[in-house]
């Protein structure tokens, strides 16, 4: 086995892994950094974000505004400290970004241009056409190409943390080309491997979010926090589960009903106005505009598509100039993909999942329990999304909680020895042993498609947009059945070089694993907050015994084990989430209320 | 990351040349091979005498009709030669030198054939 | 599966190093439906049909650049190729032209990750700014001269329709050069002398020869071609006009 | 052991396996033409030079059919090497902004093709002009 001993190693290549990357370069150019990805860096799937990332910018807001948004929008669950260091911090990392060439968006004068985002009280998301996310990682990987300590391993899969003398010191990966393991020593290791958002059916995701980070901490004990929050995204695209941005209602989109209703005035977001107006309507938070779509075709007002039922995304009236200057991609992928062109005809769209809320437990600074573990990015659970993430939020997250990542594992880094390679190169051997057992073992019979199908589906169909104790216990099963059967995998390509399938099965078991923790979390939670809404008695938010973060440990051979950590509040008591017309009575009587 | 070795390429050289050919051969060359090689031989459209002797020894003599004539012949040859020699590359004869000497070598004599001509003939 | 379900022949060009001296057909038969891309119908093949297809692709909507295929011989995105534009003829699936086949559907991209890591794809700032002074400012028209180029996908579409890099691998080709170009045009940068060497070089734009295919297959339209041939004219400049102002890119 | 093997395809007669390919060999070979014409100009301009006997000799040989047949072919081909190199004209130079909006590459082309029409028509009248 090759082994290569380095500083710090980042697992993951994303938005997360390339900021922590160049933190650790600027922090101190000697030390080596491995950057490990399963795909070419720009194949992240922070490519595939469309709308922006916030940060305030505009002199009639203020960080107050980003911080009230943002805990209100995660309905009071959020670590409020971090909160603050986070809004505090945005528009400096997207300036950052703007002078490594980010091409942003400009007003008439030259300045970045800011557009309305959902849940957000003024326009502070920047925005770079609807490539935002494209344009964010393309800028992070080729700006690190300037940084000769970036060791990038490119194409290498990793399949496990080396754990001793209590704490991480390195990871083993494989080479894809090749099929051979590589041992990356390291005195930090950080985590940014990205969401999980495909261990459900219908997603935005792209294949490589597999939670495999999450799944890799977890086993190693890290727990995972509030894994029962995942988002629904309201308008995507039926049957493939792509994403029309939010940014398509920020410009100023309608969803109308099967009766060109626009039915979100019916649930408390209203009134209807013609123009967008933030935190009403279309621009409410993406919990409740899914949770309108569920009601609505509760009451048969949907329309009946090719793959479920849908309802209607109106960006005619913008007319066609508009949407092909700030939705471009949008107009082709309608184009292209559903053959309906969004100047002349409304575009049908479902929610779909879309985001991962929780992920591994790390305090403000990115530290996992974990000595010399870090995490960032969509795969950690820092404590700023709570129950229900802000659009355009999580973009910034991975610059600035990347950065602290990066800084954070460079001065752990130096504050401690190497470790001995020699047993550590023992430990990888065994992980060898055990990874290429699953590839070359025979006789089984089950098919990993046939596995990954059915978790999919009854992800779905229990940890859905509404949840009921019933079906969240039988997808608890199903899940334990899965990995159960799991055991009895069948690969049929046994090979080295390129062999996917043995991926694909790894994979499968870092989502099995993740699910878990999502369903036995979800079903604990005897409450409705944010994007976990139940209809069986726990209709309303529960802050006497729910106003806690929910903690799933790894339990080798069994169910997870649940149990609760408690929620830092600073200065936002919980109250009412209020949108609309609502919402803003409710902000005046805070207001009152406060002086 | 920059590799270290790099080449200056002289390609400019011919490459301008290919340039200036094909553009006087895309605006004029459809019109003068229809002037030299149809009209005059065929005697139509233009008066029979057009390229009679006396008139192009004018033309020839002429400091502008010098430096058209001598355009002319000498980058047709170069626009010519640079994309023969290249499409023998694409068709997979990797002639390397030979054919590059073999291609250009010929625009060369021309170009100097030309240019003896023009003076011979005088002013 | 209904009874009317329709089924499309999907020919793939096989290769596996560990069993294979060179690549070879293999015909599949995949029920399909109007919607499905050429990429789902290649995902079938491997949930269902034979495991050991490997294929890379992650994103599925025309963005992260890694599902290219040749198509019944052209240069494509398999996310946003559609099955239903082949029917009822069989549709052929190969890797992409001009690059070694590590195996499959895979290409071997290496070579293009070191261009693009030689053109040194970020900004040398003309004028250094802190983040104290805050962004610097561009126009939307500033913005516009290399929008277009700063969209490249890392697809290499483009360099499987150019015949010049398949004749030559050393020939820094459009892509790369499309990016280099965006960072030269940036009103932000001041690096352009030091690119300018590569494009001179003998691995630079002169190995072009404007077939331009590379700009029809580009699905992101940043038309590469452009890029290549423009800086053509300005390696020409450079290298006739080195003499009159040396302090110019010629080093 | 590393088992990596990767494969290279020949490039054998890549310019028949693709239309576009086909076409661009085609306007390619317009510059055998270009040549053969260049070389039947550079002789009369020998055969000028050697006197009036020389240069009508070569004038009468333009009249032989087979010369006749060859520029017709010429003709056609650097016609077409006129329209291809006008076509490839907007991917080969700097965007034109006109009042704010890149021109467009139909506009490119056709204004190239206007100005070769010009010039053509301008060369004949002068010709014409000159030979009266
Ligand atoms: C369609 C879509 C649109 C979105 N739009 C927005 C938006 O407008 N605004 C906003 O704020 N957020 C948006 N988001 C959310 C946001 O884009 C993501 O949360 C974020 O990009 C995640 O970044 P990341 O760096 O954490 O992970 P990713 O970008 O997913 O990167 C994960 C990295 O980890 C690597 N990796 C994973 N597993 C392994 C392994 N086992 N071994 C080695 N490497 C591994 C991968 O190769 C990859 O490089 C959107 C999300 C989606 C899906
Ligand atoms: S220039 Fe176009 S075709 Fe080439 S890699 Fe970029 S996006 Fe793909
Ligand atoms: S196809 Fe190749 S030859 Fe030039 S115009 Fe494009 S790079
Ligand atoms: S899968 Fe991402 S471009 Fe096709």
């Amino acid at each position: 086995m090759e082994t290569y001993k380095a500083d710090v190693v980042i697992v993951g290549g994303g938005g997360a892994g390339l900021r922590a990357a160049i933190a650790v370069a600027e922090t101190d150019p000697t030390l080596r950094i491995a950057l490990v990805s399963k795909v070419y860096p720009m194949r992240s799937h922070t490519v595939a974000a469309e709308g922006g990332s916030a940060g305030v910018k505009q002199a009639t807001d203020s960080l107050e505004y980003h911080f009230n948004d943002t805990v209100h929008g995660g309905d009071w669950l959020c670590e409020q400290d971090v909160v603050d260091y986070f809004v505090a911090h945005c528009t400096e990392e997207l300036t950052q970004l703007e002078h490594w060439g980010c091409p942003w968006s400009r007003t008439p004068d030259g300045h970045v241009n800011v557009r309305a985002f959902g849940g957000m009280k003024i326009e502070r998301t920047w925005f770079a056409a609807d490539k935002t996310g494209f344009h964010m990682l393309h800028t992070l990987f080729q700006t690190s190409i300037k940084y000769p300590s970036i060791k990038r391993f490119d194409e290498h899969f990793c399949v496990d943390l080396i754990v001793e003398e209590g704490r991480v010191q390195g990871v083993v990966a494989i080479e894809i080309a090749s099929g051979e393991l590589t041992l990356v020593e390291a005195r930090s290791v950080v985590i940014a491997t990205g969401g999980a958002g495909r261990v459900f059916r219908e997603n935005t995701n792209g294949g490589v979010v597999t939670g495999d980070g999450m799944a890799l901490a977890y086993r190693h004990g890290v727990p995972l926090r509030d894994m029962e929050f995942v988002q629904y995204h309201p308008t995507c695209m039926p049957g493939t589960g792509l994403l029309f941005t939010e940014a398509c209602r920020g410009e100023g989109g309608f969803l109308v009903n099967k009766d060109g209703y626009r039915y979100l005035q019916d649930y408390g977001l209203g009134p209807a106005e013609p123009t967008p107006r933030n935190k009403a309507m279309e621009l409410g938070p993406r919990d409740r505009l899914s949770q309108a779509f569920w009601y609505e075709q509760q009451k048969g007002r949907t329309i009946e598509g090719l793959h479920g039922s849908v309802v209607h995304l109106d960006l005619r009236h913008l007319g066609e100039e508009k949407l092909r200057e700030r939705l471009p991609q949008i107009y082709e992928l309608a184009e292209q993909f559903m053959g309906v062109d969004p100047a002349r005809a409304p575009i049908p769209v479902r929610p779909a999942v879309h985001y991962t809320m929780g992920g591994i437990l790390v305090d403000g600074r990115c530290a996992a329990p974990l000595p010399g573990l870090y995490a960032a990015g969509e795969c950690s659970s820092v404590g700023i999304h709570g129950a229900n993430r802000l659009g355009s939020n999580s973009l910034s997250e991975l610059l600035v909680f990347g950065k602290v990542a990066g800084v954070e594992a460079a001065r752990f880094a130096k504050s401690v020895a190497p470790g001995n390679s020699a047993s550590l190169l023992k430990q990888a051997q065994a992980v060898e042993q055990r990874i290429s057992g699953l590839k070359t073992k025979t006789g089984g019979s089950e098919r990993i498609a046939t596995l990954r199908k059915e978790m999919a589906q009854t992800m779905e169909d229990g940890c859905g947009i509404y949840r009921l104790a019933e079906t969240m216990q039988k997808t608890c099963d199903k899940l334990d059945e899965l990995k159960a059967r799991f055991k009895n995998v069948n690969l049929e390509d046994k090979s080295s070089v390129w062999n996917t399938e043995w991926l694909l099965a790894i994979e499968l078991e870092y989502q099995l694993d993740v699910a878990q923790a999502m369903a036995y979390s979800a079903i604990n939670r005897r409450e409705s907050r944010g994007a976990h809404q139940r209809l069986d008695g726990f209709e309303a938010r529960d802050d006497i015994n729910f106003l806690q973060h929910s903690q799933a440990h790894y339990v080798a051979g069994a169910a997870p084990r649940i149990d609760y950590g408690p929620v830092k509040i600073t200065k936002s008591q919980p109250g009412t989430r209020a949108y609309g017309a609502a919402g803003e009575k409710a902000e005046q009587e805070r207001k009152a209320s406060n002086v | 990351m920059k590799p270290t070795t790099l080449k200056r390429s002289n390609a400019p050289i011919f490459w301008a040349l290919f340039g200036a050919g094909g553009m006087l051969s895309a605006l004029l060359g459809p019109m003068l091979v229809f002037i030299t090689g149809i009209a005059v031989p065929l005697g139509v459209v233009l008066p029979p005498d057009t390229m009679s002797y006396p008139h192009m020894l004018a033309f020839a003599k002429n400091f502008i009709g010098k430096g058209f004539i001598f355009a002319i012949i000498a980058l047709f040859l170069w626009h010519a030669a640079h994309r023969i020699f290249h499409s023998l590359h694409d068709i997979g004869i990797h002639a390397g030198t030979g054919a590059k000497l073999l291609c250009y070598g010929t625009a060369m004599v021309g170009t100097l054939i030309a240019a003896y001509a023009l003076l011979a003939i005088g002013f | 599966m209904s009874e009317n379900q329709k089924v499309i022949e999907i020919e793939v060009l096989r290769y596996h190093p560990e069993k294979d001296k060179e690549p070879h057909k293999q015909v599949f038969e995949v029920p399909f439906t109007d919607d499905m891309s050429v990429l789902q119908g290649v995902q079938y093949i491997k949930d269902y049909l034979d495991g050991s297809l490997s294929f890379r692709w992650s994103c599925r909507m025309a963005i992260c650049g890694s599902c290219g295929m040749m198509i019944n011989g052209e240069p494509s995105l398999s996310c946003q190729t559609f099955l239903r534009d082949y029917y009822p003829a069989r549709v052929r699936v190969e890797a992409l032209s001009h690059f070694p086949i590590e195996r499959d559907l895979v290409i071997n991209m290496e070579g293009f990750i070191e261009k693009l890591e030689s053109i040194q794809p970020y900004i040398i700032p003309k004028e250094p700014r802190t983040l104290a002074q805050g962004e610097y400012l561009q126009t939307p028209e500033q913005l516009n001269a290399y929008e277009q180029f700063s969209s490249c996908i890392n697809c290499l579409l483009c360099y499987a329709a150019c015949p010049q890099f398949g004749l030559n691998s050393s020939f820094i080709g459009p892509a790369a050069t499309a990016l280099l170009h965006r960072y030269n045009v940036d009103s932000r940068d001041g690096g352009k002398a030091e690119r300018m060497e590569l494009i001179n070089s003998e691995e630079g734009v002169f190995n072009c020869t404007a077939v331009g295919y590379c700009s029809e297959v580009c699905p992101k339209h940043v038309d590469p071609a452009n890029a290549v041939n423009q800086n053509k004219t300005n390696a020409a400049a450079d290298y006739f006009l080195r003499f009159l102002a040396p302090k110019g890119g010629a080093k | 052991m590393n088992k990596r093997r990767p494969y290279v395809r020949s490039m054998d007669g890549w310019w028949k396996k693709n239309p576009f390919f086909v076409e661009y060999m085609i306007h390619e070979a317009t510059a055998l033409f270009v040549a053969a014409y260049a070389g039947i100009l550079l002789f009369g301009l020998l055969r000028l030079s050697q006197g009036e006997a020389a240069w009508n000799e070569w004038l009468m040989a333009l009249k032989n059919p087979w010369y006749i047949g060859f520029h017709l072919l010429a003709l056609v081909a650097i016609s077409y090497h006129t329209y291809t190199w006008f076509k490839i004209m907007p991917r080969t130079m700097p965007p034109v902004i006109v009042g704010g909006q890149r021109l467009s590459a139909w506009a490119i082309t056709g204004s190239g093709l206007a100005v070769a029409a010009a010039a053509s028509a301008a060369l004949l009248g002068l010709v014409w002009g000159m030979a009266r």
